[in-house]
């Protein structure tokens, strides 16, 4: 097969895949009611940027970026290592974008008692 | 041990650290500590502006040991020095007034600290860190401080501002997110002065998607229409302190970031009518919309939204005079509408509602209040001899330099709009038929300190600018820079 | 090579539809089990992608705090997604202070 | 019709997410010569195990190279238990004692739990103490053990973990972190800079103060999650 | 130290002062801003030449203090002026709360007058103008009167004013550099025309809202009539005057020198002098309807600024020289009939002219306070108010203005209608029994108005005391020497009217009239109550007062009804809904429905990137 075209498939699957991601989250953010749908759709959304993130740094027959006795083995075997920058900012933001969602959560359950229910539209007693 | 700038980080992550179990210990302790680490800080200030403004060279701290592209590194010039001391000044006033400024928990007390702690520390390290992805490590945890301070009474309304807010939030940071990973597949680098450094060989079209990604993500941060529908809420619905410190500090960070984004990072000469544009746009909506307000609280909030836009139309026109100009509105921001905050809120908490109706003649059971009130609404709106008429005046007449005069025209008849809502409340609270209730909250000794000492500054920089212009100049002159601040953060160490 | 494009279009389609679901369903116990699946392909993704440590953190985070927060969430809250509300005013003001 | 119009902006945004990762070629390295500059990606490969003996380089720049995110990470992370326990903050009643919203479980659960736990805790750890030298870290080390702390949580209705131990794990780590940081400043290096021996790669006790600092990483991450955990389930809606 | 320093900050601790010494006993309050501004006024007389300059760079902007005769003129009005206002205050104000308060503004806006006649750069102008204007405002709320609505009407022109001289400021700034009056006067010529009308409007609008000229009056009656009289009077006679001090140095020094057309060809000052002559007018007729005696004076007092701003725009020595003479006059006048006005709400505690009467024989200094002052304003000899108008009529007929002396003259006849109504509803006519009891006002109060009566009758004998600061103050606005002699109004026929002979005249007439009425005359009086009247046989019901005091102009109201039909206040008003509802649309903006703020960044995104080439490249 050309390796051109598997290339082209392969990003398209895997850009695609990241970028449908970003989008069926921000359709859920912008459409859905209930405020736990939009918390998942605020999820999906980062999880959709985090394998962008990943899959910038990829490196077509790259190995990770660990040295271990096989990691230096392939190293001088000439195998480059895929891009480890974007990695450890993921961890970063992966872990970051937990924090947002368990504050989420909670605000979540805190708008339930107050309001008894937890759809988006029924919640605005601060408006204009 | 140096003082340094790291100390404005890692003195308070130390403190928050520490705080759950100096908890055990004392309760007064948490209480008690957050204002000896920013005392502290003031401290570190006042040394390393004075090394700063001797040397004339930023100071630039690199961290773990690692020189300026391949670290993280702390960059203190100053303007970003002058920025961070104001924010750790006003935090410390801030500090003293929220000290027992409600009665609250012991549990809830060692939260509201701990995270008011970190906001002043996102804010300041937004300003001070010199790496684009560390800038949003900070912004985020700015933001969620943000999130749950806003929500901390765990009211209705306060959960319901805190919501809104983290929606919007998290939206900012998934752009900004976005934007970093592609300024670094198209630069190979985090640290923002090689990322100015290499940014010409950009090609245009992916500059300038980065860069709306870049805008929309910090717009929000900045309150830029249309993208500050959380604002106003959060502000209102904060503790009171908070409403000041999002004006004092959190907002000053997202212009800076913005700023920053703008003026060092791209080269794009659009960006600059655009911040004029929606400055503009930002200013009469928020303006026009604070008109029509009945809570105290939201109507400031809208007032500081279109101060920042304000802020924004002066920076968009870029010379150094408007960027002058908009440091000083920036500083006189922070300390008259943290002066807004701090005794508007003792007129809503002794009000029968949050309705300005409700402030009617209260300023006769608190006179020294309204006193201050009323200095902080004529500083706000302009008017002379007071602090805001100075930055006003430099940001009209930096306009007028470039020629727009249609601009002077907007922000002049804008102003008016401002001044009718502010003196409306003015009016209110002195000659409104007084209210029958009681004096239920007296100020506390803090609240009269704090207070007193920004009502002070601002008379003090109305009648003398002098005082404080000296330091805006240089840091304006710092900031538009960009090759000084590109060779200085690269030279280290080379 | 078949076998790759194969592996990837099939992770493709499973975390776009696994996002679909979870967009779509309404019994919201199952979105957020579909979440989880997300993150496990998301992972599977990661690993693939040579990223061991970001592959173990979002396993880790991904799938089983995650989820088990937002389940907690939904025991808290309502369940289904269309449910009516309760035909209950608003509290009017704060409850603690 | 505003689903339509939602729909139109997000085709809008997708094509433009496309449109510009199609410049960016998958699977392609970057680091070699973006226009002949040296990336930083390419920087930390060439140099981590020179300079600092650390054979898993994520593990390297998330502690050393930008262990300054690494810090505001941490940050961010007790700064959502703490936004969290505030937010969920409820005054307790004379006499009111936490109830779990989970009930009990199945005697085949609890009896599994209690013989994987002990593994699970262990596996975490061991995740790491060799976060320098394997995939893995603090982060992944605390998350495995705080899902430990959820299996006994699901398992036992009535499995309490004391607020006050997670209180001093989570200080004390949190206070190794920044400490080891000053450290480096006290020491007259920078901020958070590898003071100790770098040792010889592939070694357990090698890279200076990453691991240490790994360590301190997975406790306070492993003590935050179970407390965020632990408010969480402790929060009861009356139905 | 500089005495213009001096003198401000005298006045400025003066009220810091006497707003602290309330906490400890309010009557120290109003004595410590009555010596301050002694002391002031003092300073100023004795010690303040043209000589003492004070050049300073504040902000980076050099700015620059001084005193000519012009100006000299302004400051001896406000200092003397408020010198005796302040020392009526004292038991004006004597028990009110928050005394402090009201002393603070009045002496910050007696200190902002005075930095505006020393200031001659247009920086520090604007600074002690919108120092004026916000302490005025707060002395407007002062007494809580309609929800502070008054207030904010005020604030608002002022702020238009305020704001288009700072817009002109900027625009100085940026093509001159500098920011001197004297700059400006000498740059004016180079501007081009359309700038030179531009600084000139916005100039004059900043000058006119406190001149309260036509279509920016409308604040003026209410907020007159809302403050204290005591400041009334100083608001009336000295802070409008500053519009006329602007308006002085705009009209005639800086248009003198537009090189394009000269001053009298210029067409703004003619539409200037046609908006005062309107003034003038209307808001004499609007004077006339008016039943309250301070809203009365406030019309009257808009009116009689109409004539002096008329007289500035036809901008020829003798008219110059007659509204600069009417201004100073005008304050005396009016300022006095202000307190007379304070002086009867203090004792009676209303100012309704359909409910008071016949106080003349209860306050009878009062009373010819009064009645010197309507005589000098009513332009009746031998008082100074006739001198200014005499050379006003002559100057206007001598430079052809047939329409305006048209104008004026159907105001000045007009304005007899108020005066009379003046003098009658609050002092003469029928007692009423409420007012039984009424005293005469107190010796610090009566001192003060008779005192500015007296300068009445001397300035009208002597009007030359008058001439004299006030040629000089035309010389330096670039008029040239002007002529002048003690007691003789020279016109431009070359006749002279020597003011001694009509003086002696009619004063002779005047005391004989006094003497008689006084004297022989007296027993022949009849007291009777306003209920006391037998109208074709009905008896009246106890509380219908049917005397003239009640629709005294019926007819004359009936036949200006057309023109009073639509106010400006009625437009302004349906702007100001206007504005409001539009506002109220615009923050709908706000739904208050999170997710559509999410849908606004996403709108925003979107917009930014369809257009990012227009936007960015």
């Amino acid at each position: 097969m050309d390796p051109i075209l598997y290339n082209k498939i392969i990003s398209v699957g895997v850009y695609g895949s990241a970028i449908g991601l970003i989008l069926i989250g921000l359709y859920a953010v912008l459409v859905k009611k209930h405020l736990t749908k939009i918390v998942i759709g605020l999820s999906i959304i980062d999880a959709g940027v985090h394998l962008l993130f990943i899959a910038v740094g990829f490196i077509k027959g790259g190995t990770a970026p660990i040295f271990s006795e096989k990691g230096i083995e392939l190293v001088n075997q000439g195998t480059a290592m895929v891009d480890p920058v974007p990695q450890a900012l993921v961890l970063t933001a992966i872990v970051i974008g937990f924090g947002v969602t368990a504050v989420a959560l909670s605000l979540v359950i805190r708008l339930y008692r107050h309001h008894h229910t937890a759809r988006i539209d029924h919640i605005k007693s601060l408006k204009w | 041990m140096v003082i340094s700038p790291v100390h404005y980080i890692a003195l308070p992550l130390l403190a928050a650290f520490l705080m759950p179990l100096l908890a055990k210990v004392n309760r007064e302790l948490v209480r008690i500590i957050p204002g000896v680490v920013l005392t502290y800080l003031l401290f570190v200030s006042v040394v390393l502006m004075q090394r700063v403004t001797e040397t004339g060279q930023p100071i630039i701290e690199t961290l773990a040991g690692w020189q300026a592209p391949w670290g993280i590194n702390l960059v203190f010039s100053q303007f970003t020095g002058f920025l961070v001391s104001l924010m750790v000044f006003m935090a410390t006033l801030i500090w003293i007034f929220s000290y027992r400024f409600k009665k609250v928990d012991n549990e809830p007390a060692l939260k509201y600290y701990i995270l008011f702690m970190m906001l002043v520390t996102g804010s300041v390290g937004v300003v001070l860190t010199g790496d684009i992805f560390n800038m949003f490590v900070f912004m985020e945890i700015t933001a969620i401080a943000s999130y749950s301070l806003t929500s901390f009474y765990r009211d209705r309304d306060g959960a319901e501002a805190g919501f809104k807010y983290l929606l919007i939030g998290s939206l900012a940071s998934t752009f900004m997110l976005l934007a970093i990973l592609l300024l670094y597949t198209q630069v190979g680098t985090l640290n923002m002065a090689m990322i100015a450094e290499r940014m010409h060989t950009v090609p245009v079209g992916m500059k300038v998607t980065i860069l709306i990604l870049f805008l929309t993500g910090l717009g929000i941060e900045a309150e830029m229409f249309p993208l500050n529908g959380w604002a106003p809420d959060a502000y209102s619905q904060a503790p009171s302190p908070v409403g000041a410190t999002f004006a004092a500090l959190v907002v000053k960070a997202g212009v800076y970031s913005l700023i920053r984004v703008i003026f060092t990072l791209f080269d794009i000469q659009g960006a600059y009518q655009y911040l004029i544009i929606m400055g503009i746009i930002t200013l009469i909506i928020a303006e026009f919309a604070a008109m029509k307000q009945t809570n105290l609280k939201r109507m400031l909030a809208y007032s500081s939204i279109g101060q920042m836009g304000f802020v924004l139309i002066a920076f968009g026109i870029g010379t150094k005079e408007a960027v002058f100009g908009a440091l000083f509105l920036m500083f006189n921001h922070a300390i008259i509408k943290s002066l807004l905050f701090m005794s508007g809120s003792f007129f809503v908490y002794n009000s029968t509602s949050k309705d300005i109706k409700g402030l009617s003649g209260i300023g006769k059971k608190f006179p020294y209040m309204g006193f201050l009130f009323s200095i902080g609404a004529f500083a706000i709106v302009g008017l002379p001899p007071f602090s805001g008429f100075w930055s006003k005046l430099y940001i009209l007449i930096a306009a007028a330099d470039e020629s727009m005069l249609a601009l002077v025209a907007i922000i002049l008849l804008v102003s008016i709009v401002e001044i009718v809502y502010y003196f409306r409340v003015v009016a209110k609270l002195y000659f409104g038929k007084p209210t029958d209730k009681e004096v239920v909250h007296k100020p506390t000794f803090g609240g009269y300190f704090s207070m007193t000492v920004l009502a002070v500054v601002i008379l003090l920089v109305g009648f003398y600018p002098d005082i404080i212009t000296g330091f805006i100049h240089r840091a304006a002159d710092t900031l538009l820079d960009k090759g000084a601040y590109i060779s200085n953060v690269l030279s280290v160490g080379h | 090579m078949i076998f790759n494009i194969i592996f990837f279009s099939l992770l493709a389609i499973i975390i776009l539809a696994a996002a679909i679901y979870a967009v779509v369903q309404k019994d919201l116990l199952y979105a957020v089990i579909a979440t989880g699946v997300i993150s496990l392909v998301l992972s599977i993704y990661f690993f693939i992608m040579q990223a061991p440590d970001v592959a173990l953190t979002e396993a880790a985070i991904g799938i089983a705090l995650t989820t088990i927060i937002f389940v907690i969430t939904i025991r808290n809250t309502s369940r289904r997604e269309d449910e009516i509300p309760v035909n209950k005013e608003p509290d009017r003001e704060e409850e603690t202070k | 019709m505003k689903r339509a119009f939602i729909l139109l902006l997000l085709v809008v945004v997708g094509w433009v997410l496309a449109d510009t990762f199609s410049q960016i070629n998958f699977g392609e390295s970057r680091m070699g010569d973006i226009k002949q500059q040296e990336t930083v990606g390419a920087y930390y490969l060439n140099n981590t195990v020179e300079k600092l003996s650390v054979a898993n380089v994520v593990t390297a720049i998330v502690v050393n190279y930008r262990g300054f995110d690494t810090l505001g990470e941490v940050t961010v992370l007790f700064l959502a238990a703490s936004g969290l326990a505030s937010i969920l903050y409820r005054r307790k009643k004379r006499g009111e004692h936490d109830v779990m919203i989970l009930k009990n479980s199945s005697q085949l659960l609890q009896t599994g739990a209690k013989l994987i736990f002990p593994a699970i805790l262990v596996l975490g750890a061991y995740v790491f103490i060799h976060g320098h030298l394997t995939p893995g870290g603090g982060f992944q080390g605390g998350a495995i053990i705080a899902s430990g702390f959820l299996l006994m949580f699901m398992a036992y209705k009535d499995y309490h973990v004391s607020h006050n131990v997670l209180t001093w794990v989570e200080s004390v780590a949190g206070i190794l972190f920044v400490s080891v940081g000053i450290w480096g400043l006290i020491s007259g290096a920078t901020f958070l800079e590898n003071v100790l021996g770098t040792g010889t790669l592939n070694d357990l006790i090698s890279g200076g103060v990453i691991p240490l600092i790994y360590i301190a990483v997975g406790f306070k991450v492993a003590a935050e999650l179970t407390g965020v955990l632990e408010t969480l389930l402790n929060f009861k809606t009356e139905k | 130290m500089n005495n213009i320093v001096l003198i401000i900050l005298i006045l400025l601790a003066g009220g810091v002062l006497s707003f602290l010494l309330n906490q400890i006993k309010p009557l120290l309050s109003g004595v410590t801003a009555f010596v301050a501004t002694v002391a002031a006024a003092v300073l100023f007389f004795t010690g303040t030449g043209t000589a003492d300059n004070f050049d300073f760079v504040l902000g980076g902007m050099h700015l620059s203090m001084g005193i000519n005769g012009y100006s000299w003129i302004f400051g001896a009005l406000i200092l003397g002026f408020s010198s005796l206002v302040l020392l009526y205050s004292i038991s004006y104000m004597k028990g009110r709360d928050r005394l402090g308060y009201f002393y603070l503004n009045f002496m910050l806006s007696i200190m902002a007058m005075m930095g505006i006649i020393f200031s001659r750069d247009f920086i520090s102008l604007f600074i002690f103008w919108e120092i004026m204007t916000w302490s005025s405002f707060l002395i407007v709320v002062y007494q809580g009167l309609s929800e502070g609505r008054v207030g904010i009407k005020y604030m608002i022109f002022s702020a238009v004013g305020g704001y288009s001289m700072l817009l002109a400021i900027v625009f100085m700034k940026a093509q001159m550099g500098t920011v001197l009056i004297s700059d400006l006067v000498s740059h004016f010529s180079g501007f081009a025309i359309q700038q030179q009308t531009m600084v000139g409007i916005l100039l004059l609008i900043t000058f006119g809202v406190k001149a309260a000229v036509m279509p920016l009056h409308v604040w003026a009656p209410r907020a007159y009539s809302d403050s204290p009289m005591s400041y009334t009077s100083v608001f009336s006679g000295l802070l409008s005057k500053m519009g006329i001090f602007g308006m002085g140095i705009v009209l005639i020094s800086v248009f003198a020198n537009s090189s394009t057309f000269g001053t009298n060809t210029f067409y703004i000052s003619n539409v200037l002098a046609w908006l005062g002559a309107i003034t003038g007018v209307m808001a004499t007729f609007y004077a006339v309807i008016q039943t309250d005696a301070k809203k009365l004076l406030a019309y009257s007092s808009i009116g009689q600024l109409g004539y002096i701003v008329m007289g500035l725009a036809v901008g020829t020595k003798l008219s110059v020289m007659a509204a600069l003479f009417l201004a100073v006059v005008h304050t005396i006048f009016k300022g006095t009939l202000f307190l007379v006005v304070g002086a009867v709400e203090r004792q009676t505690g209303t100012t309704d002219m359909t409910k008071l009467g016949a106080l003349i024989r209860k306050m009878p200094w009062t009373f010819l306070a009064a009645l010197i002052s309507i005589i000098a304003l009513a332009g009746i000899p031998p008082l100074a108010g006739f001198v200014g108008k005499w050379m006003f009529y002559e100057s206007l007929i001598v430079s052809d203005h047939y329409f305006l002396v048209i104008m004026a003259f159907l105001s000045s006849t007009a304005a007899f209608l108020y005066c009379y109504r003046f003098l009658f509803g609050i002092f003469l006519g029928q007692e009423e029994k409420e007012f039984e009891n009424v005293k005469e006002a107190p010796a610090t109060m009566v001192i003060p108005m008779v005192l500015m009566a007296a300068l009445l009758f001397v300035f009208g004998v002597f009007p030359g005391l008058l001439f004299d600061p006030i040629a000089k103050g035309m010389e330096v606005l670039g008029m040239g020497t002007v002529d002048w002699s003690m007691t003789v109004l020279s016109n431009g026929w070359g006749d002279h009217v020597d003011t001694m002979s009509i003086i002696s005249a009619i004063g002779t007439i005047f005391i004989l009239a006094f003497i008689y009425l006084a004297l022989w005359n007296r027993k022949r009086t009849r007291y009777v109550t306003t209920k006391d009247i037998h109208t074709s046989g009905e008896i009246p019901t106890e509380n219908e007062n049917l005397t003239y005091a009640v629709d005294f102009y019926k007819p004359f109201e009936r036949a200006i009804e057309p023109v009073m039909k639509r106010t400006m206040d009625f437009y302004y008003n349906h702007l100001g809904e206007g504005l409001e509802s539009f506002f109220n649309f615009l923050r709908r903006f706000y739904t208050g429905n999170g997710q559509t703020y999410a849908l606004y960044v996403i709108v925003f995104l979107v917009i930014l990137i369809l257009f990012s080439k227009q936007i960015f490249l």
